[in-house]
């Protein structure tokens, strides 16, 4: 893994050594490099930042309950009182945004997690086994990419029906699959690599080989590929919710207040631009931060 | 003197990297006289693969040449427009690369590669210019040279596809033709065969400028050599002499190094210590860090190019004054 | 150089399945012994089978036929179970420097890891300083020990993979083209340290390259392959000098001399092209490219027959009889 | 290169099947008649009892899965319970509209998407390099649906150039296709950019320019032609997302397509519906890749002339 900051062990106390050691570029060295080098990444890191404590801290940014309707003042502009206005059942957008963006961020994050732990673990597993397991894993990925993800996404909400849990789980089966083969053919360039022959010489154990060298040189791919597909399970998430398919109400997501904001667009536009600005916002700032740490973890990046 | 085919007067390049500017070539002069060929050697990264590109104009970002010239045949080259550049590339100055696995289009028929330099530069109809691939092809020692033009690249082995690489450099009859390490991708029987066939080509009048790192090639093939170290000439003279009375350190150690491999024997003579950074070049000599005779004087001042006497120059304080070995 | 044998192969072979049946022959019926201490050179052109013939000696690819013995005992039909107990002797050096080292460990790691796989040193600050020793007796800066692949020179990194192959006191180092990617100086440096190591250790090579100059240099014994097989074996001395297979009379002809004076020697250059493995010529394998060629030669497959400790494969031994070539001239 | 094709047509026909059977488990496993659910409450068992038996569902799973696929095979996908049609008849007609509206987008996607890598790329670091990734980055991140409504609510309801929705005649197909067509062209562009930057660095783009060729030729007769591989097995991964974004571009603009089909029949939970859409676009994207890899063996002489 990423060297530790190290002291140096008592070796003999050389104060000669002691004074000039190399130090091995930690995590942190890395991150400060990606600071320096690519601003875009750091302002979006900071635009995902601004958005986790949002949802953490939903309750205390707002007066208002996510829930409670106000029919005299519906469909109101922003004004003072409601920043970004009401929806059509009087509740504050601004709060339904808060809540919204809970929702919206753990599906980002949890089933892009869900997926790449399944995807990786059995891309890893396809690439170094390679033979029938690898065919058959193959074939199960094949069949899911075989369809469109939506249809998908909608078979498998139809099947569980909708809530929160169950996008959740449709979100991790879509995701698998394309993250399974991406590993695999990485896994498997990986084991070409004259290091793995040269640990396999020395007699290191083929397990040992898989966490010391696969893994370690698949993290930035999968560090990547994490990034990169957060933001596409958001967008397929307010395309279920959009649809209807997804978060059911009272519950808030992005998606869903698109869906609700739709009937009332030439009047009330805000309703559904104003959720769609927020998720284009999130997906651009997590497309940034992605390409941003391709480019400082890549190896090959490191060595010119 | 003859009239020079091509001549590098003091070219200096360098790479422009967020780190800082790496000199990879300095104030560099070569001239290959008509019909000779001149050779340039030196370890990788010292600059030889640079000067050719420079002078050819292959630069790539973040490259970029930053002084001197290039005249061939009498005419400036580097200071003409693109187009005039591209016209002149492939017609009067062509160029042989290392690798011939990579450096033939995959996915082209080889015979269509060979004969585009003939359609840029002599819009020649397409099947006169496939006659005039054949000769070529059979000319460079390509059997069944008809059936081949219509192979793949991957279809053919190392020392073939350098043929066709050589076939489409010369088929254009260019007056002055490049080669960057020919034959060092290729095994030392199909070396021999392609180093053979170098020598004919000289003998039909193309001057050649040949770069490499092997000692032996060099010898073997050149008439007039000029050695690099770290983006300088430090040293060049007639074969003959460089090889029997080589003056400076840098070229002593390593010719010594080669020979004492040949000769047997346990310690092997080498150059200690590493080729300087280009990024930060020590002050003075560039060869001073690992120069066993350097004194103060060569830590400070960088010694010029001092003409020893027919054509054998050298850049070193101490090696000219009558220190010939 | 002692007499009794580190490692014996009798007909070893190997083939790779290739499409639609055909099979490539990397290494066709191979035999040699190995002396405890000795450097046995293996020279040949690429696609020759001298990496592939390595590998299978220390048992990282296993063969297709023929019987393998390790210090008396036969091993071909070991499991890797089975042989791990002598996995710890045999090791590897590579050709590229860059690939061969794990670009996300420090060098320190590197190093360490043949000593933790088979736990030498007790605590993390031995094994440190074991890495250390190691790193001197290479010559890499002990400073450098925390700094990553990416951070070091070629002939640096070389240094640490040998550090890393002796770092388990190995009976057999198998150098896969160790200096092929380095310039000549740096070169020289590899070699005189593998010198030295072997002389302080005691450890045999494997020295295997396409460089003649460097294994005539560096090998006790050498063994010349084409295509598979091995058509000479002998004292590297005798071999350079007077060359009895035809196919080593031509490679020690086509090195291009560095010498200027020896240029307009017009030498008998091989003809045609290096033949593929995968349809094996009928008879002797250098029939096609041999201008000695006789019937004989494309029926009957020579045998590798022993002569006044040389092995040679041809029906003829004609490489004697070609000019003789005096060795180079010595330089200043 | 007959031996790949053959290798590649089998898989392909194995994906179907499993694709189909998943199709079936899926729509089988949720509890309780569908029949019941959808007549809702008032409606009498008797009634419920005819129309199970009418649409077969009281057989046992196997028996229906086989005479399905019989069906499928013979192009009768069964009856759809909402709508009483045949489910075959209702496809053919919203595969027309669903075609249009996806050929349309990805001629839009890889015509803008391809140009733009190829200006970005050449002017690498450039300031058009810079304005064509922001837009890219900009296409990708940019959720389907807001795009539509964005182009809706601008084009239609204010500037009254195009339709607001509906299908009639190709105009109504123009905002619709540049909506789906919106995101792939992001990742078009993108992906053309970074093969291309990465052929540009090749060798044999050396030995072209040492030719004589220019900037152009080097970029048409060398760079290009290899650059179209990635391309090509891209395009294949396009047809699933044009898919997935066609569902919601035609709930948008009331296109009756595929899509739309399915987004009714997951709300009637009309089975043979659900499973006839379902099963013919997976049938397409499937047919897409395979077509990807012959074009692909086709591009490639590597592969297509065996040595």
């Amino acid at each position: 893994m990423f060297g530790k900051k190290k002291k140096l062990m008592a070796a003999g106390e050389d104060v000669r050594l002691k004074s000039q050691i190399g130090e091995a570029e930690t995590f942190w060295d890395l991150m400060r490099r990606l600071a320096k080098e690519n601003k875009l990444a750091v302002f979006s890191a900071v635009v995902i930042l601004l958005f986790i404590l949002a949802a953490i801290f939903a309750p205390f940014l707002t007066p208002y309950s996510y829930k409670d309707m106000d029919l005299l003042n519906r469909l109101s502009p922003p004004s003072g009182a409601h920043l970004l206005g009401t929806d059509e059942g009087g509740r504050d957008i601004l709060t339904r945004m808060l809540y919204g963006s809970r929702v919206s961020l753990m599906i980002g994050v949890l089933p892009t997690l869900l997926g790449m732990i399944l995807g990786a673990a059995l891309g890893i597993i396809a690439g170094v086994i390679g033979g029938k397991t690898d065919a058959i894993i193959m074939r199960i990925a094949d069949i899911t990419l075989g369809f469109p993800s939506m249809l998908l996404a909608m078979l498998i909400m139809y099947t569980l029906g909708g809530g929160l849990m169950n996008v959740v789980l449709t979100l991790s089966l879509v995701n698998w699959a394309s993250v399974s083969r991406i590993v695999r053919s990485e896994a498997i360039r990986l084991k070409q690599n004259e290091y793995v022959e040269a640990a396999r010489a020395i007699g290191v154990k083929k397990r040992v080989i898989l966490w010391r060298h696969i893994l370690p040189n698949c993290l930035p791919t999968l560090i990547v590929l994490f990034t990169l597909n957060v933001p596409s399970s958001i967008l397929t998430e307010s395309s279920l919710s959009f649809l209807g398919l997804g978060i059911q109400v009272p519950d808030a997501s992005w998606g869903l207040m698109v869906n609700m904001g739709r009937q009332f667009l030439y009047i009330a536009p805000w309703l559904s631009l104003v959720p769609s600005a927020a998720i284009m916002l999130v997906v651009l700032a997590f497309n940034f931060l992605g390409d941003g740490l391709r480019d400082v973890l890549d190896p090959h990046q490191k060595n010119q | 003197m003859e009239k020079n085919m091509l001549e590098i007067r003091h070219l200096s390049a360098s790479f422009f990297t967020q780190k800082g500017e790496v000199k990879a070539v300095n104030d560099v002069c070569i001239e290959v006289p008509k019909g000779k060929i001149v050779g340039i050697v030196g370890e990788s990264g010292c600059g030889k693969s640079m000067t050719v590109r420079a002078c050819m104009g292959l630069l790539k970002y973040p490259g970029r040449v930053v002084g001197g010239e290039a005249w061939l045949d009498g005419k400036e080259i580097l200071s003409l427009p693109e187009k005039e550049k591209c016209a002149i590339r492939g017609d009067e100055i062509a160029m042989v690369f290392q690798d011939p696995m990579t450096s033939l289009n995959p996915v082209v028929r080889v015979g269509k590669q060979v004969t585009e330099a003939l359609r840029l530069h002599r819009n020649m109809p397409a099947a006169e210019a496939r006659r005039e691939a054949v000769a070529m092809f059979e000319a460079v020692g390509i059997p069944e040279a008809k059936k081949r033009l219509s192979s793949y690249p991957h279809q053919l082995s190392g020392g073939l596809r350098q043929r066709v690489m050589i076939a489409m450099a010369m088929i254009c009859h260019p007056k002055v033709l490049i080669a960057d390490e020919p034959t060092t991708a290729l095994d030392v029987t199909v070396e021999a065969q392609i180093l053979r066939l170098m020598k004919k080509l000289c003998s039909d009048g193309t001057s050649v400028l040949i770069i490499s790192h092997n000692l032996g090639v060099i010898a073997q093939l050149c008439d007039y050599v000029y050695v690099m170290y770290a983006g300088r000439i430090v040293e060049q003279a007639d074969t003959f002499t460089l090889f029997e009375e080589p003056l400076h350190p840098y070229t002593r150690g390593l010719l010594s190094s080669v020979s004492s491999l040949r000769r047997g024997g346990d310690k092997l003579d080498t150059i200690p210590g590493v080729v300087p950074n280009l990024l930060h070049l020590p002050a003075g000599c560039s060869f001073s860090l690992r120069c066993e005779r350097c004194e103060e004087k060569c830590r400070e001042c960088l010694p010029d190019l001092m003409d020893v006497g027919d054509g054998h120059k050298v850049r070193c304080h101490f090696a000219g004054r009558g220190e010939k070995a | 150089m002692s007499d009794h044998v580190l490692l014996e192969a009798v007909n070893l072979s190997k083939e790779f399945p290739l499409s639609r049946g055909k099979r490539v022959h990397a290494v066709s019926d191979v035999s040699l012994k190995v002396y405890e201490g000795e450097t046995l050179g293996i020279v040949g052109e690429s696609g020759c089978g001298k990496s592939t013939l390595g590998r299978l000696l220390i048992r990282l690819l296993s063969p297709t036929g023929g019987r393998l013995w390790f210090r008396g005992e036969e091993v071909t039909s070991f499991s890797d179970q089975a042989f791990s107990k002598y996995r710890r002797q045999l090791q590897l050096i590579f050709q590229d420097p860059y690939a061969s080292l794990d670009p996300r460990m420090t060098a320190r790691d590197i190093i360490a890891e043949p000593l933790n796989a088979y736990h030498v040193c007790p605590t993390k600050k031995a094994t440190t300083e074991r890495v250390l020793e190691l790193m001197e007796a290479v010559g890499v800066p002990g400073e450098f020990l925390y700094r990553y692949p990416h951070q070091f020179s070629g002939g640096q990194r070389q240094r640490i993979g040998i550090a890393r192959a002796i770092a388990i006191d190995p009976a057999l180092i198998v150098c896969d083209e160790p200096v092929s990617a380095l310039d000549v100086s740096v070169q020289n440096q590899i070699l005189n340290l593998l010198r030295d190591l072997q002389k302080e250790r005691g450890m045999a090579y494997l020295f295997i390259s396409h460089d003649l100059s460097v294994v005539r240099h560096i090998s006790d014994r050498v063994a010349v392959m084409f295509l598979g097989t091995i058509c000479e074996i002998g004292p590297a001395k005798d071999i350079f000098e007077a060359p009895q297979h035809p196919y080593t009379r031509f490679l020690l002809d086509a090195i291009p001399q560095p010498d200027p004076r020896r240029r307009d020697e017009e030498v008998p250059l091989l003809k045609g092209e290096i033949p593929s493995p995968v349809n094996l010529p009928e008879g002797c394998l250098f029939h096609t490219r041999c201008p000695y060629a006789t019937e004989k030669c494309r029926r009957e497959r020579p045998v590798l027959r022993s002569e006044a400790g040389r092995e040679v494969a041809c029906h003829y031994r004609v490489g004697a009889t070609l000019p003789q070539k005096n060795s180079a001239p010595e330089h200043v | 290169m007959k031996q790949n094709i053959i290798k590649r047509l089998l898989q392909a026909v194995f994906v179907l099947l499993g694709v189909a059977l998943l199709i079936f488990i899926m729509l089988r496993i949720v509890p309780g008649n569908p029949i019941a659910t959808m007549m809702g409450e008032h409606a009498d068992p008797a009634t419920i009892e005819r129309m199970t038996a009418e649409f077969g569902l009281d057989q046992p799973a196997i028996v229906q899965f086989a005479r399905y696929l019989s069906g499928a095979v013979r192009g009768d996908f069964g009856t759809s319970y909402s709508l009483g049609r045949p489910v075959a008849a209702l496809m053919r007609q919203a595969f027309g509209n669903t075609l249009k509206l996806a050929f349309l987008a990805a001629l839009f996607a890889w015509i803008l998407g391809i140009t733009c890598g190829i200006i970005a790329a050449v002017k690498k670091n450039g300031l058009l390099d810079r304005l064509f990734m922001g837009l890219s980055l900009l296409g990708v991140s940019m959720p389907v649906f807001m795009v539509a409504m964005l182009l809706q609510y601008v084009f239609a309801f204010h500037l009254h150039w195009l339709p607001i929705s509906g299908v009639d005649g190709l105009k109504s197909f123009i905002l619709p296709a540049i909506a789906l067509g919106w995101n792939s062209a992001g990742s078009v562009s993108r992906l053309v950019r970074s093969t291309l930057i990465e052929i540009l660095q090749e060798d044999y783009i050396d030995t072209a320019r040492a030719k004589g060729n220019r900037q152009m030729g080097v970029l048409l007769r060398h760079a290009l032609r290899n650059a179209m591989l990635p391309v090509v097995t891209m395009m294949a991964i396009q047809i699933s997302s044009l898919l997935s974004g066609a569902v919601i571009t035609e709930t948008i603009f009331s296109i009756n397509g595929i899509g739309q089909l399915a987004v009714q029949a997951i709300n009637g939970r009309d089975i043979p519906l659900l499973q006839g859409t379902a099963l013919f676009s997976t049938a397409i994207v499937i047919i897409g890749n395979l077509l990807a890899d012959c074009l692909y063996s086709v591009l490639d002489p590597r592969i297509r002339k065996e040595a």
